[in-house]
């Protein structure tokens, strides 16, 4: 039953990846994209970690892609097919696929340790718990993190006096 | 020993001097010159009392010794990692005496230059102390580290104060010149890199000392590829065919100065690398590979002096027997045997003040005629018979002539030779003697015959040359008619060389 | 934390983010408008999240390091994105392009 | 004479004090260089006493010679190298010709070089010149021996040069000392040869070790061989005699002094020297006479074409020369160390009554001088009595000498070259007759030269008839009674001999004398006939055969022919090699590494296209590689 | 669940820099009629300050939750990249003042790049090495892109961004792997988990690894990692290409040693030989490339590439002794490096140029300046008296005594390749003669000439005697090693 699920999740993660990476239209490639973050957090949601689901569909799905969007119409301009994907389309597809066959390669030479083929679920609190605990370093740090980009953002974008 | 703080002393001045001069200001060139006059001086006496002051008896430890720790005790390095050590022993004494000649002569020659001579004297004093640091280091990072202070000057000094020269089939930049000189050489010392890596790792003591290491036996594998190394390194400094181009192009395209002490001093540094790590770190490498180089080195003999003979240009010419004359320095070390090491020490001297005086007479006609195609010439003793008369005295000691400091060395140096290779010999001998067809070719062409009215403005040199000329005259007549001060020093060492029989 | 039997194993999770960071690859390298390279990074850092997710529920669950790091990894890939845009709209102003094949001055 | 050192110490000193003040100096300081010089000819004298006395005392042949020297330079075990003095009977007759040569050469000089530019230079140069020569000869060993070598033709080359505006001048001077110096480096080559055998420079020690046959054979040989190439060099014989005619750019007191007398019989000392190492090898004796013949008729035949004065006085010293040598081979020590001495008082006389013809009329072409002797008897008397000699007439000096090298040659039973000798004999006399008869006899061919003419000052005139006298005498040294009148134990063959055969008396052999008297008179004749009067004959010989005249006239076009070999052999690989350095060595060889390394930059340089899915495509085949090498390297 | 040390007092410093940038900007904000050259002097001395302030952690062993240790070596790098950050925020204060808009940000970033490198330094558990190391990437993005109406800063600034954004995914997912491996991210609990040596994961472990190396070859500029640096040094605001080349790269490799001796020297021989062979392709790779330049900061760039490479050297021979010879050859290369650059600033500050045939008549111009260059110059070349030898003489024998004696080799080898192009350099300032009526004195401000003069003396103090540099550097890396 489990199972099914997963392999639609998977399905559309993958159809939705494919469709960002391959069509033509910027825009329905941002569609695509957004297709494949809501199966992304459909599988978090069957490694019953609903947390990172909420996040996701929220943060992802959410602002992510609206934003995109933006910039998308923002910068438009004519599409045709070689002014969106490069000239070494092949050359990509070579270097993914052997990245891919690495990848897998890997996955299939090797053993997991500690795996009992058995998931653990993590209760939210307990993980606030940690953040401002153990792990408050990296928290802050990250804080900081999105703060520069924050600024940066601010900086760079933001219309001056005497821009046309 | 505390007298170890006069070797300090010849390292210490010149570079004391440089960061001194670097805070006179640009146009104040009058200090410049009359400190670095100074500078030069004392030097020299210092350097003579260093040469006299060694004392023969104990000529089987290394003299004027002294040491300061530098770095030890941290990462690889054990006691005495590496420390300042300097000490000096026979063959060493007599180089440091020239450098001091060599270097007081530079410094006087080098008083007409108009054009920024605070940098100059700068660089020139950083390139004297180099020279004195290798002769006396005994560590052998140190060895290596002044090494290279000896050649990282040289490129501004030969491409801001050198001389660009067009001739009929080809042209050389000062820039050019300049830079395949001080590229080849650091590319050489590459190999002395590899070399001392690979020694102190076999040797595994933590040190660089190199009374330690020459302690040290290495096996014999070890030697026999480290060796060559060490020869091909230094021996290019040392203008070892076929890795001479770097030497005539340099010379010819150097200020008068720096052509001296390159000539003179910079290219024995070689020759005591070969020795200094070589032979001593080594001996079997040694005796293994002589041969070799004195295959080569007869190359050098002979190619050399060919090639002068073909040359329109004096420093052409003189950077061509420069090439041929190291060649016989280097035939004197792949002997082997005490009689030619000796020579070949002796050579290195000789050469030394033989070839700065040839560059220094040059300059005096260069810096009025600025032109050096001795084809234009002719009939100069007319004008200026004593630069004639030292410009000849060099020449007749070049080929060899008994009685100046030439006949001594190749004398030995041949004898030497004689006993383990008489072709080479033979072929030695034969080159010395088309030293005199280019020599007296150069001289009948453009110093006798008809004056020519061209360089009527032709002056004779000035009372700072005279001074230079006679300085260096001095001492190829002490070695020429009297060599036995120095054979007392250098021989002792020399039978000390391990390998060495 | 309850236990959970799984029917679905670890190894396809992986695969999966594996297929997935491998198109984002491709796409990084086959697109030319920055901004689809940028999505196709994001793609990327969802294979990981996914990664990490699994291992953690999986192999890992103490100290949650895996999901915080994944929280993590969506946080900054969120921030990149902004940060990233506000560099192209700057480019797109100055250039009047956002494709990357043209704003290739910086060469050699 | 254990203070011989002396002798080239006083002259060094007046070098020394000439060089650095002699322009300070009145007469630019001649007289102090003269006084030197007589100097050191008295204290000869004394030494001729000393030597007569051991001789007196040790009996006719066990005198060994006296040495004495200093340790000069020594690497314990390796090699000592002293420095000393050796004094015999053969280094007392150079010794003797020396200072004495050389003493009148300066006294002539003061009025053939007066008023020179460089009249100062001169002279110290030639102090230097006795300095060195008498240090050669009196070396104890053969490196000293090398030394004094060296410098004497330095000293020469210095002195050809002498008027260094003239071109051809300074080519001489180059010539004399390269073609001299091939020599030396056989000499230098011999001498590390005999080192390296015997450990020793020591002259004595090495005979020694040669005789006792401690040298390998092969060594030997070309020891011996080498050394007497040495001295072919310095004694210009045959091959390498091209370089003596054109000596006489040289002022003509130098030519008389170095050219003649001294320098270059420098190779017949050593060879006299080295005999019995010499002969020792067999065959050398023969290539040592042989060398001498052809020297011998080479320079006969060419001289009598020549037309300069001093070079045809020069071929008659190459042919002087020949004759010393032949006698050396012959092993006939003290007829050519006769010859070598009274050849120095007549050649040194020729020499300086032809300066004293070119001092008055400024003119050495023959054919343009003629009917002199009326103008300047001194210096004409003084000229044909010294041709005479030359040619061997009775009862001069050069008569005696050439008689006993017959004498000699006949008694080492080398026949072919005896017969060969008695051959040249016409032909010398031949052309000095005719130089003599161009020069003083017959009309003149050109008045303006010879109104010019006049005799020359008495310091000129002076050396010649002091030398016109010994040249009269000095032959008579030969007969024992003269030789006790001077103090001797004997006679010159009792007092300078072969030390393989010991002293020798005195034997007049009559049918070879008479032989040489009839051949001489006969030359001296045939000259006459030919250039007697208006010369007609000789011209008519002339028209005859131009060729041979011309093959005369250019030597025998040998020098061309060195000329060819330097340029196009020496200099020409010389340019090759040149050019080789430069476009192979360098350009391709340095250059060509630069310019490598300079394109492998340029194609590294445009991996850089500026776009970035290329430079991410990079990162991915970089991390695929390396895993992928690191997967591999696990199976 | 053991009881956690959570003593924030360990990071007064960084604190102390976060108050730093508030000050900073808010001076900017609200008194926006101050000299703008102040910010600068402001933004040093609280560096500088605070490094003093951090030299109080000197020999405290601690740590924050095992996240981040505070050891000697992570005060050595405190400080060390305080100061160094101190230098760029006084070489910046004419350019920005100049050139760039919103100052107070531009050092508020500075200071938190800094932050993030300390971080980096410090950190002992793989979450906060990779969030340290995005905050000083991130600053770097919006610095290199700080020059707005430039188009080929924003362009530097995008592909940094892509790129790096690339790269960290990368790395990430090399993390994830580790993580799989280990269960755990702390550098302790890998290493334990990689020391148990089953081969069941060792694939996943190289793939790691090789993951790994590339997120950081990419950070520090390794061949075949590099090929942002040139572009993105090139457009970047020269101040910001001086952080690039020296901070930023430090901070890479402060990062590489901690985790490489913290978590992967258990496998040594597994991932030695990669970094050989990047180092060596890196040497070859920059110093070659740089032959060909003409733009001083392009070239400065290949040649920091080529630094790197030997460094890297380091890195593949990894132990005690290699760790502080890198760390020693890093301090040298990072002053050298900031006075080429205080040099090249001053130059572009006053002339506006940066290529190298603009450098000519430098001598006759400003004197201080070409001697300055000239010395940095030798010593990045690896030439006695100053830094470079010394650093780079043992930084090599390390390696051979590692075994990497064909690394040194080519090590050497590069270096006299670099000589050459130095020289190039070199020849600009002091042999060509100043262009038609531009020969008159430049009036160089006395905060540059200060610098240049101070790090000289700092180039010559490490060249001509290093043992005290050296014994901290050394006692420094030990706790790497414990």
């Amino acid at each position: 039953m489990i199972d099914v699920f997963f392999y639609i999740f998977a399905a559309t993660v993958i159809a939705g990846a494919l469709g960002t990476v391959l069509v033509r239209s910027v825009v329905y490639a941002a569609l695509f994209f957004i297709a494949s973050l809501v199966g992304v957090a459909g599988v978090y949601i069957l490694l019953s970690v609903e947390f990172l689901a909420l996040v996701q569909v929220l943060l992802y799905a959410g602002a992510v892609t609206v934003l995109i969007l933006f910039a998308l119409t923002l910068t438009r301009v004519e599409e045709l097919r070689q002014r969106v994907d490069g000239g070494q389309r092949a050359m990509a597809a070579v270097g993914a696929l052997g990245l891919f066959g690495v990848l897998v390669a890997v996955m299939s030479q090797t053993e997991w340790p500690r795996d009992v083929n058995q998931l653990t679920t993590v209760p939210f609190a307990s993980i606030g718990d940690a953040i401002f605990n153990r792990w408050a370093v990296p928290f802050e740090i990250a804080s900081g993190v999105l703060l520069v980009a924050l600024v940066g953002a601010i900086i760079l974008a933001m219309q001056e006096e005497g821009e046309v | 020993m505390d007298s170890g703080y006069w070797l300090l002393a010849t390292i210490g001045i010149p570079l004391v001097a440089a960061a001194v001069l670097l805070f006179v200001p640009d146009e104040r060139r009058d200090i410049v010159r009359w400190t670095s006059a100074g500078v030069g001086a004392a030097l020299f006496a210092i350097s003579a009392f260093i040469f006299f002051a060694y004392q023969v008896d104990d000529g089987d430890q290394y003299q004027f010794f002294i040491r300061y720790n530098w770095l030890e005790n941290v990462a690889f390095l054990g006691d005495n990692g590496i420390s300042l050590a300097f000490g000096i022993d026979g063959i060493a004494a007599p180089m440091v005496l020239l450098t001091g000649v060599v270097a007081f002569g530079g410094a006087l020659i080098s008083w007409k230059i108009e054009h920024h001579n605070k940098d100059f004297f700068i660089l020139f004093w950083v390139l004297v102390s180099g020279v004195y640091g290798t002769f006396e280091a005994l560590d052998m990072f140190f060895f290596f580290f002044w090494y290279e202070v000896a050649v990282l000057p040289m490129y501004l000094l030969i491409a801001v104060w050198g001389s660009s020269s067009v001739f009929e089939t080809f042209a050389r930049s000062k820039e050019y010149s300049a830079m395949k000189l001080t590229i080849m050489l650091v590319a050489a010392s590459i190999l002395i890199w590899i070399g001392i890596f690979a020694v102190f790792n076999e040797a595994g003591l933590g040190t660089f000392d190199l009374q330690t290491l020459h302690a040290h036996e290495f096996d014999r594998d070890f030697q026999l590829w480290v060796f060559p190394l060490f020869v091909i390194g230094c021996g290019v400094l040392a203008g070892l065919w076929p890795f001479h181009t770097w030497s005539p192009d340099g010379h010819v395209s150097a200020p008068t100065a720096v052509s001296m002490l390159h000539a003179g001093v910079l290219m024995k540094l070689g020759a005591f690398g070969i020795i200094r790590l070589g032979i001593q770190l080594l001996p079997e490498g040694a005796t293994f590979w002589m041969p070799g180089l004195m295959v080569l080195a007869t190359g050098n003999v002979v190619y050399g002096a060919f090639a002068a003979t073909a040359q329109r240009d004096f420093k052409y010419m003189i950077g061509y027997s420069s090439v041929s004359h190291m060649g016989l320095v280097l035939m004197g070390l792949a002997t082997m045997n005490v009689i030619g090491v000796n020579g070949a020490v002796l050579q290195m001297f000789s050469h030394g003040v033989m070839t700065a005086m040839f560059f220094a007479m040059v300059g005096a006609v260069y810096d009025q005629a600025h032109t050096r195609d001795m084809r234009l010439f002719s009939g100069l003793v007319g004008r200026m018979p004593l630069f004639v008369f030292f410009f000849g005295v060099a020449g007749l000691a070049s080929l060899g002539l008994p009685g100046l400091s030439g006949f001594v060395a190749e004398f030995h140096v041949f004898v030497g030779t004689f006993r383990t290779y008489p072709w080479a010999a033979a072929l030695g001998i034969f080159a010395a003697a088309m030293t005199a067809v280019y020599i007296l070719r150069m001289m009948s062409m453009s110093f006798f015959g008809p004056p020519d009215e061209q360089f009527g403005a032709l002056r004779e040199m000035t009372y700072l040359e005279r001074g230079t000329a006679v300085l260096l005259l001095a001492f190829i007549l002490f070695m020429g008619l009297w060599p036995a001060p120095f054979i007392d020093r250098i021989q002792e060492s020399v039978r000390n060389l391990p390998g060495v029989s | 934390m309850e236990v959970i039997e799984q029917s679905v194993p670890l190894e396809h999770f992986l695969v999966l983010s594996a297929i997935l960071f491998s198109i984002g690859v491709f796409g990084v390298l086959s697109r030319r408008n920055a901004v689809l390279i940028l999505m196709s990074v994001e793609l990327m850092l969802n294979a990981v999240s996914i990664n990490l997710a699994a291992f953690a529920v999986y192999t890992a669950p103490q100290l949650f390091i895996g999901i915080i790091f994944a929280l993590f990894v969506i946080a900054i890939a969120a921030a990149e994105v902004g940060l990233a845009l506000a560099i192209v709209l700057r480019l797109f102003r100055n250039r009047g392009t956002a494709n990357v094949d043209e704003v290739a001055t910086l060469k050699w | 004479m254990d203070d011989a050192w002396v002798l080239p110490a006083l002259p060094v000193a007046s070098f020394v004090i000439l060089l650095l003040v002699s322009q300070y100096l009145p007469r630019k300081g001649d007289y102090i260089a003269i006084a030197f010089m007589l100097a050191s000819f008295l204290l000869t004298l004394l030494i001729a006493v000393d030597v007569a006395d051991a001789i007196g005392d040790e009996g006719v042949g066990s005198f060994e010679g006296v040495a004495r020297s200093w340790q000069w330079l020594e690497i314990p075990g390796y090699i000592e190298i002293r420095m000393g003095t050796f004094v015999d009977q053969v280094t007392l007759v150079m010794l003797f010709c020396v200072t004495f040569v050389a003493l009148l050469v300066m006294i002539y000089s003061t009025g053939y070089m007066h008023g020179d530019r460089r009249y100062g230079w001169f002279y110290s140069i030639i102090s230097l010149f006795v300095a060195s020569m008498l240090t050669l000869v009196l070396a104890d060993n053969l490196l000293l021996l090398y030394f004094a070598w060296e410098l004497v033709g330095l000293c020469s080359m210095l002195l050809i040069g002498y008027y260094n505006d003239r071109q051809s001048a300074a080519e001489a001077a180059k010539k004399a000392f390269i073609t001299t110096r091939v020599g030396d480096v056989g000499l230098l080559i011999g001498i590390i040869i005999l080192f390296t055998q015997t450990g020793t420079f020591n002259i004595s020690e090495i005979l020694h070790a040669a005789e006792e046959g401690e040298i390998q054979r092969e060594w030997l040989t070309a020891a011996a061989v080498l050394l007497f190439a040495g001295a072919v060099g310095k004694s210009a014989q045959f091959p390498l005699h091209v370089w003596l005619p054109d000596a006489m750019e040289g002022p003509t007191p130098v030519s008389a002094l170095i050219h003649a007398a001294t320098m270059v019989v420098a190779g017949v000392y050593l060879v006299a020297r080295m005999l019995p190492l010499l002969e020792a090898v067999r065959g050398v004796p023969e290539l040592i006479m042989t060398v001498g013949m052809v020297t011998v008729f080479l320079s006969a035949l060419i001289g009598l074409a020549q037309r300069d004065i001093k070079r045809v006085v020069a071929y008659s010293t190459l042919n002087s020369l020949g004759l010393m040598f032949v006698a050396l081979g012959a092993g006939a020590v003290g007829a050519a160390m006769l010859y070598l001495f009274v050849h120095a008082f007549f050649k040194a006389m020729l020499f300086l009554a032809s300066g004293s013809v070119i001092h008055a009329t400024e003119e050495q072409e023959v054919d343009k001088l003629g009917g002199l002797f009326g103008k300047m008897p001194i210096t004409a008397t003084a000229f044909v009595l010294g041709a005479a000699a030359m040619a061997g007439v009775v009862p001069l000096s050069g008569f005696w000498a050439k008689d006993e090298i017959l004498v000699g040659v006949d008694h080492a039973h080398y026949d072919y070259v005896f017969w060969l000798l008695v051959i040249s004999l016409p032909i010398t006399a031949l052309y000095m007759t005719r130089v003599v008869l161009l020069t003083f006899f017959g009309e003149p061919r050109d008045e303006r030269v010879h109104e010019h003419a006049h005799e020359s000052p008495i310091e000129m005139t002076g050396p010649l008839i002091l030398l016109g006298v010994l040249t009269l005498v000095s032959g008579f040294v030969i007969f024992e009674g003269v030789g006790e009148a001077l103090g001797f134990h004997s006679g010159w063959l009792g007092f300078v001999y072969n030390p393989e055969e010991g002293p020798e008396e005195f034997g007049f052999i009559a049918w070879i004398s008479v032989l040489s008297i009839v051949l001489v008179l006969a030359g001296i004749a045939a000259g006459v006939w030919i250039w007697g009067g208006a010369a007609q004959v000789a011209r008519r010989f002339g028209a005859f055969s131009p060729f041979t005249y011309r093959l005369l006239l250019n030597r025998f076009y040998i020098d061309e022919a060195y000329q060819l070999v330097i340029d196009y052999v020496v200099l020409g690989s010389g340019k090759v090699v040149a050019w080789f350095d430069r476009a192979v060595v360098n350009d391709s060889g340095v250059n060509g590494t630069g310019e490598a390394t300079d394109f492998a930059a340029f194609a590294g340089k445009h991996l850089q296209t500026g776009k970035i899915p290329q430079y991410a495509l990079a990162i991915i085949i970089g991390v695929v590689v390396i895993a992928a090498v690191a997967f591999g390297y696990r199976t | 669940m053991n009881e956690l040390n959570l003593d924030y007092t360990l990071f007064i410093p960084e604190f102390l820099l976060v108050g730093l940038v508030v000050l900073v900007v808010g001076l900017d904000l609200f008194a926006p009629q101050v000299r703008k050259s102040l910010l600068s002097y402001a933004t040093a001395a609280g560096l500088a300050a605070t490094a003093g302030i951090s030299l109080a952690w000197i020999d405290v062993e601690s740590d924050f939750a095992g996240v981040v240790a505070v050891d000697n070596y992570t005060t050595f790098f405190r400080v060390f990249f305080m100061l160094g950050a101190a230098v760029i925020a006084l070489a910046s204060g004419r350019l920005v003042e100049e050139r760039l808009r919103h100052p107070g940000e531009y050092y508020g970033l500075l200071t938190l790049a800094t932050i993030g490198a300390i971080g980096m330094a410090a950190s002992r558990e793989l979450m906060t090495a990779y969030l340290s190391l995005e905050l000083l990437s991130f600053s770097s993005y919006v610095l290199v892109s700080y020059q707005k109406y430039e188009g080929r800063s924003n362009e530097a600034g995008l592909k940094y961004m892509l790129l790096g954004a690339f790269s960290s995914a990368l790395l990430l997912y090399g993390l994830s792997l580790i993580y799989g491996i280990a269960g755990s991210t702390y550098y302790s609990d890998v290493s334990a988990a990689l020391g148990a040596g089953t081969s069941e994961y060792e694939w996943a472990m190289l793939m790691g690894i090789v993951l790994v190396i590339t997120g950081l070859g990419f950070k520090v500029a390794a061949v075949p990692f590099h090929m942002w640096t040139p572009d993105a040094y090139e457009g970047a605001p020269v101040a910001i290409t001086m952080f690039l080349s020296t901070i930023s790269k430090a901070a890479g490799f402060a990062l590489l040693l901690r985790l490489f001796s913290g978590a992967f020297e258990v496998v040594h021989d597994d991932w030695s030989w990669m970094i050989a062979g990047i180092s060596a392709a890196t040497m070859i790779l920059g110093n070659l490339v740089a032959l060909q330049q003409h733009n001083i900061k392009r070239l400065m760039a290949y040649s920091s590439i080529g630094q790197v490479g030997y460094m890297l050297m380091g890195i593949a021979g990894l132990s005690h002794e290699t760790a502080s010879a890198l760390v020693l050859h890093m301090t040298g290369y990072m002053i050298s490096n900031m006075v080429v650059f205080v040099v090249i600033i001053a130059w572009y500050v006053q002339t506006g140029k940066e290529e190298i045939d603009e450098f000519r008549g430098m001598r006759e111009r400003a004197p201080l300046l070409a001697g300055a260059l000239a010395g940095a110059l030798f010593s990045l070349a690896g030439l006695p008296l100053f830094a470079g030898f010394v650093t780079k003489f043992i930084l090599f024998q390390a390696a051979v005594d590692e075994g990497y004696l064909w690394l040194a080799g080519i090590g050497v080898t590069t270096s006299v390749v670099s000589l050459y192009y130095y020289l190039q350099v070199m020849r600009r300032a002091f042999v060509d003669a100043p262009a038609e009526g531009e020969t008159e004195r430049l009036r160089i401000p006395y905060v540059m000439q200060g610098l240049a003069v101070i790090l000289m003396l700092g180039v010559f103090y490490v060249g001509l005697y290093p043992q005290g540099l050296f014994d901290i550097v050394d006692n420094a890396t030990a706790f790497l090693f414990v």
